[in-house]
């Protein structure tokens, strides 16, 4: 930290205490903090996910009234994609952005940590739909006019959607910006760690589908509360458009679930096979594909729906035509393995597992595109075990391998490999267990999002459903293992060292945790895979040798090296102006003028604060005065 | 921002890059907007449908958002050449400009609620006053961010040599100009013509 | 990849009067758009709308803000998204208008 | 806990083929009845797409065999082995070939796909090549309704087909009074007859069914519709051309009128006026003469010809018709009092449900 110690009221200097986490604009630290917001909000989704497997183990139960299932099952939906897997997602992006392309923090601190605040204030608006009524019932796809019906509670869907929604749209334009403009000198593009690169895939994705969403829900929203006709058969509204605006962004909103854990599990394979990432450009070709073919397919979804051939025709081409970038991934990442020297470390055996599940999941998913069969499988558990198969055999096994495999860099401590291996192989067999029946009771014709499951299907697939059952009973004592190795590790792990698994990018070239500013000199990158070649070099033949330890060519990050690293300091604002939040969504969901005023009045006074405050002190804001207000150079001339 | 005094990768700003990376995903925004106004412009569900536009009013109305993109981009010019004052000039005369945007917005709205057509009337109303009314918050959002602008000039927050600072209000505010343009065009005069 | 391309060009900016000649035609061009409601311009009305909508807005997007001068990759960010929200919504609404379920 | 006990009349059978072709072990398990699946199919319009994913899923098996096989191989081969000198192995980049043969061949067998399924789409949504029959279903919230125009007969939760023709389905959905504003989106899907097909509020969609066998197929409301989304059944029975003249017969006759004095007759009185409670007529109809206008709820005029009731959840049976009359509620989840919707708790007292019971058990 630069500053003095003589410091304002509003601006904690403190390095430890609760001010300093709230003030933090820190990316290490909000990505510590996203990270154990999700953790909360993947035990509540868990917990959801207990009770309607509880009530659908038998036939014919009536643990949970319908009443309650309905809102219980949408808030699984919502809480798992929007409150664990995107920001899962993003406390991996704001963690190690910079520190993979050897920046000192990302381009807009303040509104990073902006993003943060937003995101918890808006799970905690959603969750207090609990206590305020009743949770949100209309699934977390919300099709109107169902979700604008007066007594859907959907309101709370529709504005703590968008609420999320500022903070993934503030966070990809920061990571956008950060991911092109903030790269160490020589970190070209084709340098940047596939993470890196999927990363910004995503948040292209986030950019542009989260406009869409925020539409469908404003429509969603005034229909709902304010008496608007969008979606209002009546009238001659169409509830088909709410469809095609919802699915523009949810197709592309599982790519963006699935594209971070594709990085991540691009970054483990390689190192643990003590290989280089097999067809590097394929892979991030691929990448950038999935993505921009994702938008093309948002249909494939309404095959059911009032669209005609043609439109169906159309959607099942392009939707088949994405099992082939996503194929190339799959095949470059086998063949990293092949022909290496592979370490079943944990995280490499999450690795494994996620491109073993995906791939099932993926296979699915093209079944699906089978139109006039799909006329068999939507809306059924065939579908929700596709999707369970991409989404926690996908993007959740990545993530976690992300966890295992980066924890030593976050507290300089090894996670215990015994608990893991444990943790992997019960989460394996739980998840199997749970989902992989749901394949054959949905061929079997059990519909989802049915609160009873009905006694005459029940003699075909009661047994399915038992499995499911049993299998989260299996996920639960799993995730007590991950958790009791987690905050057991924090506390009491072993020193991990600097480099512990023979890593390949730049954030192990600092200590572990990293300093505040990450890096003492900015390094120069020369190559791909830039910490594993100062370690190593290649001969002719691809065999590697090692390169004597001290050969950095780093350049030097400051003109003055006795001068402070100029860092952001903390700042309260992004988190005042966030509470603001609550007293302006109470107030448009209960149509409470004063509440709404207040939150606007709120917002508009952090706003204020916010910029009047410099980003640090005594730095006033902008470069000394008799510099133009304009970057100098270019980094390749730095 | 902490980059500032660390060179940029492109040797961009980053402010300017979040802006136009913004400004990109807002074309996904309105265009979902006009998207549906296209999608309803017929279903009036017996109500009032494109007749009710006053042509020449939304006319002056148009041309005076369109002349503050003037103004803005010769406070910015103002501003990148140290000349603060003139800066505040024009910046006070485009939040002008757009205050009677938006007056006239009101005023249209009124007229419209008073000849029959709101909101719960029909797709079309509704459409049609969501989108325009998104387009006025922007104007909204875009005054108040040159009124701050000035008040943090006046008390010398905003110094002469950080125009970056009016050029990046100054692209939202061409930015909503734009939109108008395509919602002037694609809202009000083709429909009205093709109703005629 | 043109990676660490510096804008050149950054600082050729056109000076106040050309800041206003630009106004101007946009003031001309506008007068020409309100006068289709006044005066039956037939079948080409929509057309020369919509082109003059465009002209427009091109001129006010390379010139008041820069775009002509300024870095490739802002350009590359708007109009990217304009194509993208362009296709989308096509695509969108010739399912909505043309391709309902069979008949209907 | 409620009673539903549904008679089930389709002989247990299954497609073995399928069967195989998903191959899990845990699938052996399953050889129960084949009622409401998809992998059963009993008519033309359900066999289509079943011969369309089978081939499918053998390949998406040899894929998935292929994956994990290579994916296993690499695991036991070049896992790190005990007397592992510590030296890095090779550093192979990439290889162009490989790619190139990785993206073509999925690319093929894809196209292969895309051919058949393209032209089973338009087979699935144009009108049946035969002559059919067309029957209108309405998606109410939370029941099916059937209108036959060519007889004008209304009927709920059970549709009546011949078999061996085709019935093109015209279907929308709305609720409650039949206003369109109302409705929700509903999806009507019989799998052994056929996919599903949204039925939508203020559109028309269509599906079209066939039945080879006479019988009893079930099947149930597939889109989510709210609170008793769980609780929208339905059965299609085919029947021979005779048995379905018989029903379309004894369908278009107007319902008996009871004898005065009985305890029907007083029935009928409460039927049609329940003093400052909202009447049974107010809601439904009983067609005695004149023109058959649909109502609220379900078309009672022959009610006992069904065989479940309240969208087919419950056996109709008068035990279940006198606690469906005490309270509604208690058999389906409805809150007719949060919400309007469904069927309201009328107050009854057990005299008047005695006398209700007995005109509705007469309406045959
Ligand atoms: C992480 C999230 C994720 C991902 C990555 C995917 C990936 C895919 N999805 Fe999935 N999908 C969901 C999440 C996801 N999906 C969700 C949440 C829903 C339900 C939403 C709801 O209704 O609530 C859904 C629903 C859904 C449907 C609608 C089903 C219905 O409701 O009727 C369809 C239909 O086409 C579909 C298709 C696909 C396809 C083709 C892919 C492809 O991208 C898969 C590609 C991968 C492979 C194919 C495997 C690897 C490839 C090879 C090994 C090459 C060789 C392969 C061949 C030659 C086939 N998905
Ligand atoms: C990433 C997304 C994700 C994940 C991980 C999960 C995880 C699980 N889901 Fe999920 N699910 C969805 C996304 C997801 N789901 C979506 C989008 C829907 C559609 C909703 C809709 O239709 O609208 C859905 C719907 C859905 C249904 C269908 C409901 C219906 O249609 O009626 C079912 C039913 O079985 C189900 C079950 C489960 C189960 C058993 C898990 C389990 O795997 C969960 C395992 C987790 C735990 C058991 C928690 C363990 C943790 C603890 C016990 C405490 C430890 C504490 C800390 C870590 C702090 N889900
Ligand atoms: C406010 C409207 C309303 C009134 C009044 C009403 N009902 Fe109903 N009734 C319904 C609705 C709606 C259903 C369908 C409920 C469902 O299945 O979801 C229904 C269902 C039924 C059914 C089952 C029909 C079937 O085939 O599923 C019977 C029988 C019935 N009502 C009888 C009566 C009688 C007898 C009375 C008077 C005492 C009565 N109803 C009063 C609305 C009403
Ligand atoms: Cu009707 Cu679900
Ligand atoms: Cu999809």
């Amino acid at each position: 930290m630069s500053t003095s110690s003589e410091t304002k009221p509003l601006r904690p200097a403190q390095e430890t205490g609760l001010l300093s986490w709230l003030g933090t604009t820190d990316h290490k630290r909000i990505g510590v903090m996203y990270f154990f917001t999700t953790l909360v909000f993947f035990a509540l989704g868990g917990a959801e996910s207990g009770l309607l497997r509880a009530q659908l183990a038998q036939a014919e139960q009536n643990l949970l009234t319908e009443e309650i299932y309905n809102q219980v099952f949408t808030m699984h939906g919502i809480t798992m994609v929007f409150l664990v897997i995107m920001p899962l997602s993003a406390a991996f992006f704001n963690y190690l952005i910079p520190l993979m392309i050897g920046a000192r923090d990302v381009a807009f601190p303040r509104l990073n940590a902006f993003s943060y605040w937003v995101y918890l204030f808006g799970g905690i608006f959603l969750y207090s739909s609990f206590l305020l009524g009743g949770a949100p019932n209309g699934s977390w796809v919300g099709y109107a006019p169902l979700a604008s019906d007066s007594v859907s509670n959907m309101g709370f869907y529709a504005i703590g959607l968008q609420i999320l929604g500022i903070s993934s749209l503030a966070a990809a334009v920061n990571f956008i910006v950060t991911i092109l403009n903030m790269r160490a000198p020589g970190m070209t593009f084709m340098r940047m760690p596939v993470f890196v690169w999927m990363a910004l895939v995503t948040n292209f994705l986030l950019l542009f589908a989260i406009p869409v969403i925020a539409v469908a829900l404003f429509m969603l929203q005034f229909d709902t509360l304010f008496g608007a006709q969008f979606f209002q058969p009546g009238s001659g509204g169409d509830p088909i458009l709410y469809q095609h605006l919802f699915w523009l962004f949810g197709h592309p909103e599982v790519y963006i679930m699935i594209l971070p854990a594709m990085g991540i599990v691009s970054e483990i394979l390689p190192v643990a096979s003590k290989k280089p990432l097999f067809g590097y450009a394929a892979v991030v070709f691929a990448g950038a594909a999935i993505g921009f073919i994702g938008f093309g397919v948002w249909a494939h979804h309404m095959f059911t729906s009032a669209i005609g051939p043609v439109a169906r025709s159309a959607f099942a081409l392009s939707t088949m035509f994405i099992a082939v970038p996503t194929g190339i991934k799959i095949f470059n990442w086998v063949f990293t393995m092949w022909g290496g020297k592979l370490k079943f470390t944990t995280p490499m055996l999450f690795s494994i597992g996620f491109v073993s599940m995906f791939t099932i999941g993926g296979l699915s998913g093209v079944t699906h595109a089978i139109v006039p069969h799909n006329a068999q499988q939507h809306d059924t558990y065939y579908v929700v075990a596709h999707f369970h198969y991409v989404l926690f055999g996908g993007a959740l096994f990545g993530l976690i391998a992300g966890i295992y495999f980066w924890f030593p860099k976050v507290t300089g401590k090894m996670m215990s490999e015994k608990l893991g291996k444990l943790h992997f192989w019960t989460w394996l067999l739980g998840f199997n267990l749970t989902f992989g029946p749901m394949h054959m009771s949905g061929l079997l014709g059990q519909p989802r999002r049915t609160a009873v499951l009905p006694g005459e299907l029940g003699s075909t697939v009661e047994l399915y459903n038992l499995l499911s059952t049993a299998g989260v009973v299996v996920l639960t004592g799993s995730a007590l293992v991950f958790l009791y190795n987690l905050l057991h590790s924090i506390k009491r792990g072993e020193e991990s060292g600097l480099d512990p698994w023979d890593a390949r990018t730049l954030e192990w070239l600092t200590a572990s945790p990293p300093k505040h500013h990450n890096f003492d000199k900015i390094p120069t990158v020369t190559h791909r895979d830039e910490f594993w070649h100062r370690k190593y070099a290649e001969d002719e033949s691809g065999m590697p040798i090692s390169v004597p330890a001290g050969a950095s060519e780093d350049h030097d990050g400051e003109d003055d090296p006795d001068e402070h690293i100029h860092m952001p300091d903390n700042s309260l604002w992004p988190f005042i102006m966030c509470i603001a939040f609550l007293p302006f969504g109470y107030g448009l969901v209960f149509l409470n003028p004063w509440l709404f005023g207040l939150g606007v009045l709120w917002m508009v006074v952090g706003y204020f604060g916010w910029i009047v405050e410099p980003l640090a002190e005594g730095d006033d804001d902008d470069v000394p005065d008799d510099v133009h207000d304009r970057p100098t150079v270019g980094a390749t001339t730095h | 921002m902490a980059a500032d005094v660390q060179a940029t990768t492109l040797g961009l700003d980053h402010r300017k890059l979040a802006m136009w990376t913004f400004l990109g995903s807002e074309f996904l925004f309105f265009g979902a907007f006009v998207s549906a106004y296209l999608l309803y412009i017929t279903t009036t569900a017996g109500g009032p449908g494109v007749e009710i536009f006053d042509i020449p009013f939304t006319s002056i109305s148009s041309f005076v958002l369109l002349m503050s993109s003037l103004t803005m981009v010769l406070a910015h010019n103002a501003h990148a050449h140290g000349d603060l004052r003139r800066m505040r000039l024009w910046i006070l005369a485009t939040a002008g400009q757009g205050a009677v945007f938006l007056g006239g917005q009101v005023y249209e709205f009124t007229t419209f609620y008073n000849e029959g057509l709101n909101m719960t009337q029909s797709p079309f109303a509704s459409s049609f006053f969501v989108l325009t009314g998104f387009h006025g918050l922007h104007v909204f959002v875009g005054i108040l961010m040159l009124l701050s602008l000035y008040a943090l000039s006046l008390t010398g927050k905003v110094k002469a040599n950080q125009d970056v600072k009016t050029e990046m209000i100054g692209l939202y505010w061409h930015f909503v100009d734009i939109i108008w343009v395509v919602i002037f065009t694609v809202v009000y005069l083709i429909p009205e013509i093709a109703v005629l | 990849m043109e990676d660490t391309e510096a804008d050149a060009s950054q600082g050729h900016h056109p000076t106040p009067r050309e800041y206003v000649n630009i106004a101007i035609m946009l003031a001309i061009l506008t007068a020409l758009e309100v006068s289709t409601y006044f005066v039956d311009f037939g079948r080409i009305a929509i057309p020369l709308l919509i082109i003059l909508m465009t002209i427009k807005f091109i001129m006010v997007a390379s010139f008041f803000m820069h775009l002509k001068f300024d870095s490739k990759l802002f350009g590359r960010m708007l109009y990217g998204g304009l194509i993208l929200a362009l296709g989308l919504y096509a695509v969108t609404l010739i399912i909505l208008f043309f391709e309902r379920a069979p008949s209907a | 806990m409620r009673d539903r006990t549904v008679s089930r009349q389709t002989s247990p059978r299954r497609s073995r083929s399928s069967v195989l072709l998903l191959g899990l072990a845990v699938l052996l398990a399953a050889c129960g009845d084949a009622q409401q699946n998809a992998l059963d199919p009993a008519g033309p319009y359900a066999q289509g797409p079943h011969d369309l994913i089978i081939p499918v899923a053998i390949i998406a098996l040899v894929v998935f065999i292929l994956v994990q096989g290579l994916i296993i191989y690499s695991v036991v081969k070049f896992r790190t082995r005990a007397d592992d000198d510590g030296s890095l192995p090779k550093q192979v980049h990439g290889n162009t070939r490989l790619e190139i043969v990785w993206t073509v061949i999925p690319a093929l067998i894809l196209a292969g796909i895309a051919v058949p399924t393209v032209q089973g789409i338009f087979e699935q949504m144009n009108e049946p090549d035969d002559e059919f029959m067309v029957v209108e279903v309405i998606g109410h919230r939370w029941w099916f309704e059937f209108y036959y125009p060519d007889h004008d007969i209304y009927t709920a939760n059970e549709m009546i087909i011949p078999v061996d023709t085709p019935v093109r389905l015209e279907m929308t959905a709305a609720d409650p009074a039949r206003s369109p504003n109302q409705g929700v989106i509903h999806s009507f899907w019989i799998p052994r007859l056929a996919g599903k097909q949204d039925l939508v509020p203020g559109q028309t969609t269509f599906l079209n069914m066939q039945a080879d066998e006479p019988g009893r197929y079930i099947g149930q409301c597939a889109e989510y519709c709210g609170l008793s989304h769980a609780n929208m059944r339905a059965r299609v029975v085919a029947m021979t051309d005779g048995d379905f003249q018989t029903w379309v017969d004894e369908q278009t006759t107007p319902a008996d009128v009871p004898e005065e004095g009985t305890l029907e007759a007083d029935g009928r009185e409460l039927y049609h006026d329940l003093g400052d409670r909202m009447a049974c007529a107010s809601c439904h109809q009983v067609w005695e003469d004149g023109a058959r206008n649909p109502n609220t709820g379900p078309d009672l005029t022959h009610l006992m010809s069904r065989e479940e009731f309240a969208g087919a959840i419950h056996d109709l049976d008068e035990e279940n018709l006198r606690q469906w009359l005490r309270d509604p509620n208690s058999m389906k989840a409805m809150q007719y009092e949060v919400n309007g919707l469904g069927m309201p708790n009328l107050d009854l007292t057990e005299d008047e449900i005695d006398a209700l019971v007995a005109y509705l058990l007469a309406l045959g």
